[in-house]
């Protein structure tokens, strides 16, 4: 091997590579503990640094939208759980929020204080799994069993008021299946008192660890620039600096009574939107929502949970919708036409995983083959949201 | 005492006339046995408890239904079934080197084994340049990982190979440079002899206890990262990295030749914790030694516990560090090797020296 | 079964019995799974592998990346015609003996995909040999640990050394 | 320059340190605390009341009326019954849990209550057509059904043939 590119083409230096040499392509994944699932990378490599990147998709397509068109629109909302398996709560309450938008459904106070506490629920969920998953990228085991444990907490806190683990079919549209069990509140409340004591120990683990800083800060830099062009969204986009968040700047549901927060990388470690700064803005979500969630323990009001013009079938005025909504991985959006039929003509999703993978390819050429795995990890692909 | 328990045992049974060649040849024999045996066993226990204290540090229980209590006898599963495991050869990879990698691993691993003392009398060989043997065999390792890697024919085990030979070159400076310390401090080069002086105190003047504490102390956490490295674990685990080279030079082994590279991992943490018990922690010294006479039975097996409490405590230690820390990137691990330990470790060697120096010329 | 000079060739007798007890013990205990999450219920294996449910209790914790080192692949997730040809190479890159779990709805019968996924293999089992069904979408970790449950004493029944036996068909 | 250097040098050396060091405290913490596992055969989960598992189906309530199989996503639900007047005669109401995503919509449209998803939550199985779950627990025409169908076919015969006179 020659000399790798980042020595030859150092600023001031002298020396030449003067042996031909040939880059390596090496394929990673579909089945590879980095990619996160089925993706495969094909990686071209001058050494151990990076010279190109390409993601090939499709290995998880499982026909989400098609089958949109083939079931009827209570029928579809099973299927949004699967998308992004690890925020199922975030993605029944996108499609709810559009095929509300379509009816012109105006749901209960209590519904939707409680819509919002779910969300944010399951985006700690989500987070500590991306934050977990991420330290096992860079190869620390123990944070993502730490993480583990208290997502086992909210899982047992989803299994209780909707009855599954991971697929929750919850937030339906014109409300919620159920109301919430006796007690289950106040769970909701003691969680949080523990979780903000157990949140110190992956910040000590992971984001303040000297080798952690290393191998994440300055690396897969986005400038804030680049990801708006590249269509990032959610915590990406704001690890680069952008300060934008759909809670807070186009407000759905009672978003706009809360008081938060937006986390924004400031390059603390590093640059303005590297690895560091994603984890961060991770990390900082969380508290955030832990505070949302406060808020809306206090706030509850009683009152229905369901639209009594929410029956089983639904039939919407023929019209189209869109609404984005801030999933734990940017913003989904769920465009539907409807032609007063039982069923959607048709359902498509803008996933901000998808529109997020596309930036490997910006990101990946000239680092090296250990930051694929730290750059592929920092932005938490969940693939069966890219291939649907 | 000179000679080891075996050749003692042996000529003591043998009839008088028994050729030389013979009985060192018996003797190379039975040590070879013991030692295969020793590491074997050493090995299944270090294998558990990694699991153990892995599940544990991770708020779970590790395995806990194979065997009676607290899945003892996880590890021996394990082991039994590599060996009824099939053993593909790939047909794309280098018949000889694919073959003969593992074998070189193991044998430079057990070899380590035959200059450590773990007590009075329990050391199979005990030879004047003792460490430069042990850190000429571990080298003998990275060979065989290369050897692995290329004869794979497999890109990540390339990868992984080429790692190794990075990592493991780079590292052997500073392990050696952090082992001058000790050496000038005990004037020797044989373990044996490095643990017999540090038996004064009642069984105390450990070399970090001596009054050179102050250049053992930093020496020794050379030494012990040095060796993590040197020994492919986390944080310096590059040549296996999961996330990132799938299973690094060993992805495409199954069956009995991954349970050498395995086997040979162990092996290799607990010499190197071994080596520094002899010349930093005192080797079989214990406190309380000073009450047995020279000649009990007791001394060797209280001190081949002693020996083996201290240097598995340190193989503890590296299993605690695995599961805590992140992995480095290469060029991190260049860099840590080449701008901060080989650095330290020539200020330290600088200092010890100077301090020998000062010391002897009083 | 794997084959080789010894299999099948004795009858029942201590030692053969014991041989095989003592091999099955081994396989049974040290069921290393292969990393290889699919989809949704990858989430749920990697979960089984938690804290809470902790798999490594059956000593089937060591989660290894190349296939040539694990004895378990379990099919966590949909499995569409684009990744069926990867999972028999793979499958077919794992050492004997190996074994198959088909975790969750989709990977017995292409689960909710079964009807208008026009991507979806209805069945793992149409790809390679499935030994043991998981139901559920995704089932709960503690329906993946009996599954583990019911493929060892799957492997429990199986004989190695000794002839199988003839009994009335 | 070079003070930089070497501060900069001597800070990142002991930042390595001094993070290792908290790293290892927590994971010691942790090594000294008990376990959360739950030691799975042999301490059962609780699931709470509303979780979602396997069906099972109150006979006597059910009508027949296949709004749960309308109701259905995946078409997994599959009925077969003849009508005796009120009484039913069953012959399967099968459910494929090779496509059963265990959503709980076909819990909702019932109007007589009769199916539900109760606590068992495995169904591990080494044959792929033991995943399709007959919920019936008895086929056909109870003792009591048949008598009722004997009595209402014979009034029927009895009025036809009153009415043929």
């Amino acid at each position: 091997m020659g000399l790798t590119p980042s020595f030859a083409q150092a600023p001031g230096s002298e020396v030449e590579v003067a042996v031909p040499t040939q880059d390596c392509s090496i394929n990673m994944g579909p089945q590879h503990p980095a990619t996160h699932g089925v993706m495969r990378l094909l990686l071209k490599a001058d050494g151990e640094v990076l010279t190109g990147a390409q993601a090939h998709l499709g290995y998880l397509h499982r026909c989400a939208e098609k089958i949109g068109e083939n079931v009827d629109w209570t029928q579809y909302l099973p299927y949004t759980d699967r998308y992004d398996y690890l925020s199922a709560m975030n993605n029944n309450l996108g499609y709810s929020l559009a095929v509300e938008k379509l009816m012109g459904l105006e749901v209960p106070e209590r519904a939707q204080w409680m819509r919002v506490l779910l969300a944010e629920l399951n985006r700690i969920a989500s987070h500590l799994f991306a934050v977990g998953t991420y330290g096992l990228d860079l190869g620390a085991f123990t944070p993502l069993f730490y993480t583990l444990r208290e997502r086992e907490e909210i899982l047992d806190l989803f299994q209780e008021i909707c009855g599954a683990r991971l697929t929750c079919t919850f937030i339906r549209p014109g409300g919620l299946f159920n109301d919430a069990p006796e007690g289950w509140l106040e769970k909701v409340e003691s969680f949080l008192c523990r979780f903000e004591e157990r949140w110190k120990e992956y910040d000590a683990l992971l984001l303040r660890n000297k080798i952690f800083i290393e191998r994440t800060a300055g690396i897969g830099t986005l400038s804030g620039n680049d990801a708006v062009t590249w269509g990032v969204t959610g915590p990406l986009l704001r690890a680069s600096g952008v300060d934008w968040d759909l809670r807070r700047d186009q407000p759905y549901l009672v978003y706009d009574q809360l008081d938060f927060e937006v986390p924004l990388g400031v390059g603390r470690q590093g640059e303005v939107g590297d690895c560091w700064d994603r984890t961060e803005v991770r990390m900082s979500e969380m508290l955030a929502s832990l505070s949302m969630i406060r808020q809306c323990l206090d706030k509850m009001p009683d009152g229905a949970i369901q639209h009594p013009d929410a029956g089983p079938v639904l039939r919407p005025a023929p019209g189209r919708a869109y609404v984005g909504v801030e999933n734990p991985r940017g913003e989904l959006g769920h465009w539907l036409v409807s032609d007063g039929t039982k069923h959607p003509v048709r359902v498509r999703m803008r996933s901000p995983s998808f529109c997020n993978l596309s930036v490997v390819e910006h990101l990946l050429p000239g680092a090296m083959l250990g930051d694929a795995a730290a750059i592929l990890g920092s932005i938490d692909i969940v693939v069966g949201e890219t291939d649907r | 005492m000179d000679g080891n328990f075996i050749s003692h045992l042996l000529s003591a049974s043998l009839p008088p006339g028994f050729p030389f060649w013979g009985l060192a040849l018996l003797a190379a024999f039975l040590g070879a046995l013991c030692v295969v045996g020793f590491v074997s066993i050493l090995a299944l226990v270090s294998v558990w408890l990694e699991r153990k204290i892995a599940g544990h540090i991770q708020a779970r229980l590790g395995p806990m239904r194979t065997g009676g209590w607290h899945g003892w006898s996880q590890t021996l599963a394990d082991a039994i079934k590599l060996l009824t495991k099939e053993d593909v050869i790939l047909r794309g990879a280098d018949p000889v080197l694919f073959r003969l990698a593992p074998a070189l691993v193991m044998g430079s691993a057990l070899a380590m084994f035959a200059v450590l003392p773990f007590a009075p009398g329990v050391q199979f060989a005990d030879i004047d340049l003792g460490v430069y043997f042990l850190l000429a065999v571990a080298s003998l390792t990275t060979i065989g990982v290369i050897m692995a890697g290329w004869g794979s024919n497999n890109k990540w085990s390339l990868y992984g190979a080429m790692r190794e030979a990075a990592q493991a070159t780079s590292y052997e400076i500073p392990l050696a440079l952090s082992l001058i310390p000790p050496i000038l401090h005990f004037g020797t080069f044989s373990l044996l002899s490095a643990t017999e002086q540090q038996s004064g105190w009642g069984g105390m003047q450990w070399y970090i206890f001596s009054d050179a504490f102050w250049v053992a102390i930093p020496s020794f956490f050379l030494f012990f990262t040095a060796a993590l490295a040197e020994n492919k674990r986390a944080p310096f685990d590059l040549p296996e990295s999961e996330s990132e080279l799938v299973a690094g030079f060993h992805t495409e082994y199954s069956g009995l030749r991954f349970a050498f590279f395995f086997l040979e991992e162990y092996a290799a943490m607990f010499a190197a914790s071994a080596v520094a018990t002899a010349y930093w922690l005192g080797g079989w010294n214990f406190p309380g030694m000073t009450f047995l006479s020279t000649g009990s039975l007791w001394l060797p097996i209280l001190g081949a516990l002693a020996f083996l409490l201290k240097a598995m405590f340190l193989v503890c230690v590296m299993i605690w560090i695995r599961w805590t820390l992140p992995r480095l990137r290469i060029d991190q691990v260049m860099t840590l090797g080449w701008k901060y330990l080989t650095p330290l470790a020539l200020g330290i060697m600088v200092a010890a020296a100077g301090w020998e120096a000062w010391r002897a010329s009083l | 079964m794997s084959s080789g000079p010894l299999v099948g060739q004795f009858d029942d007798n201590v030692l053969t019995t014991r041989v095989d007890w003592m091999v099955n013990w081994s396989r049974r205990s040290s069921l290393w799974p292969m990393t290889f999450g699919l989809a949704c219920c990858a989430i749920e294996m990697i979960a089984v592998g938690g804290p809470r449910f902790d798999i490594d209790r059956f000593g089937a914790g060591a989660f290894r990346a190349t296939p040539r080192q694990s004895d378990l692949m379990i099919v966590a997730g949909t499995v569409n015609f684009k990744m069926a040809e990867r999972i028999r190479r793979l499958w077919e890159q794992m050492a004997e003996p190996r074994y198959v779990i088909a975790m969750g709805a989709c990977a017995t019968g292409g689960g909710p995909y079964h009807q208008y996924g026009y991507t979806v293999v209805k069945g793992v089992d149409r790809v390679i040999p499935v030994d043991i069904y998981v139901a559920g979408c995704p089932p709960r970790p503690e329906a993946l640990l009996d599954g583990l449950m019911a493929l060892q004493r799957k492997i429990d029944r199986g004989r190695i050394v000794r002839k199988p036996e003839t009994g009335p068909v | 320059m070079t003070s930089s250097a070497f501060s900069r040098w001597w800070r990142n050396l002991s930042d390595g340190v001094i993070s290792t060091a908290r790293g290892m405290r927590i994971t010691l913490r942790t090594f000294l605390r008990k376990p959360v596992t739950v030691q799975y055969p042999d301490e059962k989960p609780d699931l709470g009341g509303r979780y979602r598992g396997i069906h099972y189906l109150e006979q006597d309530l059910c009508i027949y009326c296949d709004a749960c199989a309308k109701a259905c996503p995946v078409d997994c639900i599959e009925m077969d019954a003849t009508r005796h007047g009120k009484e039913l005669e069953w012959h399967a109401f099968t459910l494929d849990y090779n496509r059963c995503m265990l959503c709980e919509l076909c819990v909702y449209p019932c109007p007589k209550d009769c199916i539900h998803q109760g606590e068992e939550y495995a169904l591990v199985t080494e044959d792929r057509e033991d995943m399709v779950r007959d919920l019936l627990t008895w086929k056909g025409l109870t003792e009591e059904q048949k008598q009722k169908v004997a009595e209402v076919e014979a009034l029927k015969a009895q009025r036809a043939a009153g009415g043929g006179e």
